[in-house]
């Protein structure tokens, strides 16, 4: 074990117990809303003690880890049974991009208070018209005085009522199309403009929100890259998504199987031929999931791009969504009913999984990708089909 | 629609499609349910009784009934699964119907029959010869039955005896269940005292057989209702939502997929009325094939809709959802279709491993 | 039973026997070139006795039998293991079409030998390049001294080496593109203008052939319709294919099915729980393709038609290909092994079923054909993507 | 190619492509095989072995190999999986090198190994351990061994001995499989005198399994080549068949089943490069699940490349059916992915009901 994992193991066990114990394995997705305030407080507490960005440059107050020591960071963080991580879309998406793009003055300004696990991050993309389609994005963001003023929707964003930020991507240029004339834009969430609300899912929780902007603003120093870079950085962003972070997710995964496996012992169905062939498949897919993440995030520390990151997100959404359905399989009579009028970890996990092939790009686009740039097949044309209504 | 329904049929079918649709209303409908607390809306099983006839479809029509056979339950049942209306003409439509007219002596059998067609009572029926415990786990709309019909095993004849719901003793506790549209709930009568049971009647265990049969296919033709409207919201949304420039129900993915919804539909709807219409020699597993199949289809064909309707299909203003949920509950009613299968596999191989 | 029924039960008892015993169960798809010779003459054996389009109008020969009869008909000659129907394409195709669409002297000419079992007809729809997109048809009839004369070529032409008719679409029309221009020809297969060669398939057997037209004839006299009607011809012959005559294929299967069921409970196959749930499905398949079928027939002699027609082929298909995959894990461990050097009755099945969900429209074109015509979805686009070749 | 291979194993990648694709020749090498009625091409491994020094890629320097570890037959075996080149390098170059090489005594390894790597003998192993019957079936390779291996027990330890093809008693029956492209026999020494068996060395249980998870990785590589081969050869001809006027591999139903394919393939490479490096600890239950997972994915791609073809695909003269036959044979070699599962869930469980 590494000189820092073994650190972080002590830390963990010194430090996550007592009033966060009941923190333990929850706020993982389909789960975000469980006890929103103890999480950030757990969040300053890992940032205190230097555990947030632990894979930074050193120059900006990370320590530089290797791909070896964030892998077993994450693996001790999900071993005990540590929290869904509020301050992920800050630490893992906006501060490389801020790191790869940003000012000098953004860095001082905004990687701070993401290392504390003080300021919290969310991420501004889809669009009700946009969905899956980034470059179709209609929020409209003009320079007046020096002064951003954002105007237009966003949905889907996970985590806005914790956040402090929103990063933006936005259309500057008036009469731009597609890839063009976008914005990259760094606002604060807490402003007369923007109004955020959640969007209920059929789990009963809230893990995604609307967020509306009228007449919002940022200033012009909170731009990241120049007018008509907004995509540019937006799919950089994106990019660093195939992180490590898969790794810790995938210790969640783990965690529900082991459940699952767990009851199956416990109320019989383990005895079931069909239910074993099921938990073996799915054994095997959680291994090879991670053979597959450990492949993509070995290649690239040796600086090699290889294809098989396109698999990533497709894979372990359907995955998911499978666990979820096994799960309530062997769960058996019991499956339908709610004790105490509520869902079950079990069955949450059946109902969020379902979305989990729909937000981030869903399985049709997935394969689309896949087809396209891994495979060089041709491009989907643009328009055709008789569109009978806009 | 055609083969193999009468005109009777395709009446009630319009009927019944505005009458349910109406209620539904994009949703509206269920979502009152659920969010009232109540198993179902009372005003709507009677209008859906007296001022439709329907309660007592199945009923002769010398008790004002419809007269009509197990086709014509076949139709309510795939219009209330497409309105996610769960009023309890299942049961108290279905099997509670088929027992009493079948083995009740005839001042019962007036009396209740009568009653159920003008909507005025309503009952469940527990299989409680299939068990040694007296007492009957999620059972569907128990929580607003007037009376309950109990089978019990008594020297190799099955008696069926019937409790007044508020009998003392008599204890039905209603649970919540993954489907916010559906009552399920515990009964259990092992505290009642004897003499409170009233007999209606006995019958053999083949009899038994062929209520089972009936309420399978009730629940299948329920699925293959609510499927259907998972396809039709689905090609609704997909031919209106533009992405790339295009309505995405021009991409071939979802072209294919709801072609594949579609198989799935039509060959359930087959299982449906092939086993509506089954001879007596064939109707338990016509029955038993039709359930497994169409659970199963219902299941598969409203998680695809979820899917091809991206982020609002998951959402929990949008009523897909209830579908999806209504398909998982109905996929393990009467035991998963895997124990379907495996009772076919015990019949076609003559054996039980 | 129905009366024609009884009587064809007991005429197949009667006359189904002897030197025929040999075709018993034999010749049915994956296995049409057993016995050529042998088949050939069990048809005139069944025309002789006025078996041959039972189900045409009484003027023409026939019984004008009833949907009722002519199900039990073909259930009678599967469960008494009749043989593949070497005529079942003039007998169910082109008679219906001729009936439908021909001169009278059509009529005269070509529906007895039919009718007789002794003229057998191929189609030749197909072309290397147009597969399964039937306008592109590339075949060219030129009409010279009042004689049709046909250059080009068809493919996938079954049961052609057993036949003496072949019918054809062919472009008449210099020039004309997709549907127009087309034109439906008679052509006697037995002329210095075709070369027939067979294509033999993985499973080792040849029921497929390529038909090569190199300045063959047809008289003026033996086109159905006028030219540019071709289309609207060819396109009625294949509504003709939604007949009973699903029914006896259902019947093949049926046989196939319990086959596997025999040998799963002879080599205790039948004790594996995976094994029986597919066997259970598969049942419960079988049964579904026949209740739909009956639902099309029954509809169709009411007058109506139903949309779930469209889903016959790509059902069965898809149905049989499993049923393929399920015989050889029912085989175990003799799965792979070929007796005598020879694939087995099941080996094949595996093998053949493979070209099932391709040839008479792949699944990919019959769930084209189910989104726009049965659900009203956009038409596929022609053209875009980039031609890399022609 | 990247992780985790260095720069040897790219080298023999290439030079092995090279060579393997030539003799592949679009198909016509396989059918030269089948055609002459051998069971593989006595030259092309001798050019494997001697030009290329492929037979030994995992022998010791020491004995003329290359010194490689599992991960260079992986290489060695997802190109041989490319071309359907069934040279017995599965059985020479994999569990004899490594039973010889890990018990075997001086004289004998050094005698063996160094022929092993020249190309001058091959030889096979049966797991006699495992039953009680002295025979093997359905043994790959069989029908061109020079001696055979065969392992036995004896008071718990187990005793390999080997066996010169030609000893009296010795039968060697090769059968046709489904696959015309690799030979299979039963091996039977039930006859043999007991002094004709050459005592070898003998190991430990454990010992065993590790040779067999080296089998199944090799088994697994070979099906991830196979399954590469029928990928490439569905996106070139689809991007060239044109049909209503596009290259089909311009629909969305083509591409996303070309996706499904990446993504099977991809994931089973994953299983089998992680199983080819996984520490001791882990290499039963990684071998398992390479095989288990690879095997199944050969099988639906060959599958789905067939149909992905059209008409062509299930021509005898186009290569693909043997794709797809070798992938059924693979999918039953030491035994079926539902049995592989079957284990793996007995170890998640620990227990076997």
């Amino acid at each position: 074990m590494s000189d820092l994992r073994n650190k972080f193991s002590k830390w963990m066990e010194n430090n996550f117990c007592g009033e966060y114990e009941c923190l333990r394995g929850r706020a993982t997705p389909g789960d975000e809303d469980a006890f929103p305030g103890l999480r950030l407080k757990w969040e300053r507490e890992m940032g205190a003690a230097g555990w947030i960005g632990i894979g930074w440059p050193t120059e900006f107050g990370g320590k530089g880890a290797t791909l070896d020591e964030i892998v077993g960071f994450n693996e001790e963080y999900a071993s005990h049974g540590g929290p869904g991580r509020a301050g992920h879309i800050g630490e893992t998406l906006l501060a490389p991009t801020i790191i790869a793009f940003g000012t000098d003055q953004q860095k001082a300004r905004y990687l701070p208070g993401i290392k504390a696990g003080k300021e919290f991050w969310c991420q501004g993309y889809s669009e009700p018209n946009a969905g899956s389609d980034l470059s179709n994005i209609k929020t409209k963001a003009s320079l007046e005085n020096n002064q951003w003023v954002i105007n237009g929707q966003k949905i889907w964003t996970s985590l806005a009522m914790d956040s402090d930020y929103i990063f933006v991507v936005a259309r500057a240029a008036e009469g731009s199309k597609g890839r063009q004339g976008l914005v990259f834009l760094l606002v604060k969430l807490d402003q007369p403009g923007i109004e955020i609300r959640p969007i209920k899912q059929m789990s009963g929780t809230a893990e995604f929100n609307e967020v509306f902007f009228d007449g919002a603003v940022c200033s012009n120093e909170d731009i990241i890259g120049g007018v008509g870079d907004g995509w540019k950085i937006a799919m950089a962003l994106l990019g660093f998504e195939r992180g490590a972070s898969t790794l810790g997710q995938q210790m969640t995964f783990a965690d529900e199987f082991r459940q699952i496996v767990d009851l199956a012992k416990a109320n019989g169905s383990a005895k079931n031929p069909l239910i074993r062939q099921r938990i073996a498949k799915s054994y095997a897919g959680l291994k090879i999931m991670r053979f597959t993440a450990l492949r993509t995030l070995e290649a690239a520390e040796k600086g090699d791009t290889t294809k098989e990151g396109y698999i990533s997100k497709i894979f372990w959404s359907s995955w998911h969504r499978e666990l979820g359905e096994l799960a309530m399989d062997v769960m058996g009579k019991e499956a339908e009913i709610l004790k105490n009028g509520e869902y079950n970890k079990l069955q949450k996990l059946f109902l969020f999984s379902r979305s989990d092939t729909i937000y981030g790009g869903t399985n049709q686009i997935q394969r689309n990708i896949i087809a396209e740039r891994a495979l060089g097949m041709p491009k989907e044309p643009r328009g055709g089909g008789t569109v009978m209504k806009g | 629609m055609a083969y193999p329904f009468s005109s009777d049929h395709e009446m009630i079918r319009e009927v019944l499609s505005d009458f349910l649709q109406n209620w539904y209303e994009n949703g509206k409908g269920p979502e009152r349910i659920y969010q009232s607390g109540k198993s179902f809306d009372e005003n709507i099983w009677s209008r859906f009784a007296e001022d439709l006839g329907m309660a007592g479809v199945a009923i002769s029509e010398d008790f004002g009934g419809g007269g009509l056979d197990d086709l014509g339950r076949v139709v309510v049942m795939e219009e209330l699964g497409a309105s996610l209306c769960a009023i309890p003409f299942l049961t108290t439509g279905g099997e509670v119907v088929d027992i009493i007219s079948k083995i009740a002596k005839n001042q019962f059998k007036e009396e209740y029959l009568q009653k159920i067609a003008k909507g005025k009572i309503k009952g469940i029926f527990c299989p409680g010869h299939l068990s040694e415990e007296k007492k009957c786990i999620n059972s569907a709309n128990a929580d607003t039955a007037d009376f309950i019909l109990i089978s019990r095993l008594k020297n190799k004849i099955i008696e069926v005896v019937c409790l007044k719901v508020g009998t003392p003793g008599l204890e039905i506790n209603s649970k919540k269940t993954i489907d916010p549209t559906r009552s399920f709930s515990d009964v259990d009568w092992s505290q009642v005292s004897d003499r409170d049971f009233l007999p209606i009647g006995t019958a053999e265990i083949n009899f038994f057989t062929d209520i089972i049969s009936q309420s399978q296919i009730s629940l299948a033709a329920e699925c293959v209702g609510g499927a259907q409207k998972c396809l039709d919201m689905t090609l609704e949304y997909t031919s209106q939502r533009v992405q790339f420039g295009r309505p995405i129900a021009s991409f071939q993915a979802i072209k294919h997929r709801c072609a594949d919804m579609f198989i799935l539909i039509e060959t359930a709807r087959s299982a449906v009325y092939a086993a509506a219409v089954a001879t007596k020699d064939k109707k338990t597993e016509s029955s038993l094939i039709a359930k497994a199949y169409a659970t199963e289809a219902f299941f598969k064909v409203a998680g695809d809709a979820i899917q091809l309707h991206g982020g609002i299909g998951f959402t929990w203003e949008y009523p897909l959802h209830l579908f999806f949920k209504r398909s998982r509950a109905n996929r393990s009613m009467f035991g998963m279709p895997s124990e379907d299968y495996k009772l076919l596999a015990d019949n076609i191989f003559g054996d039980k491993p």
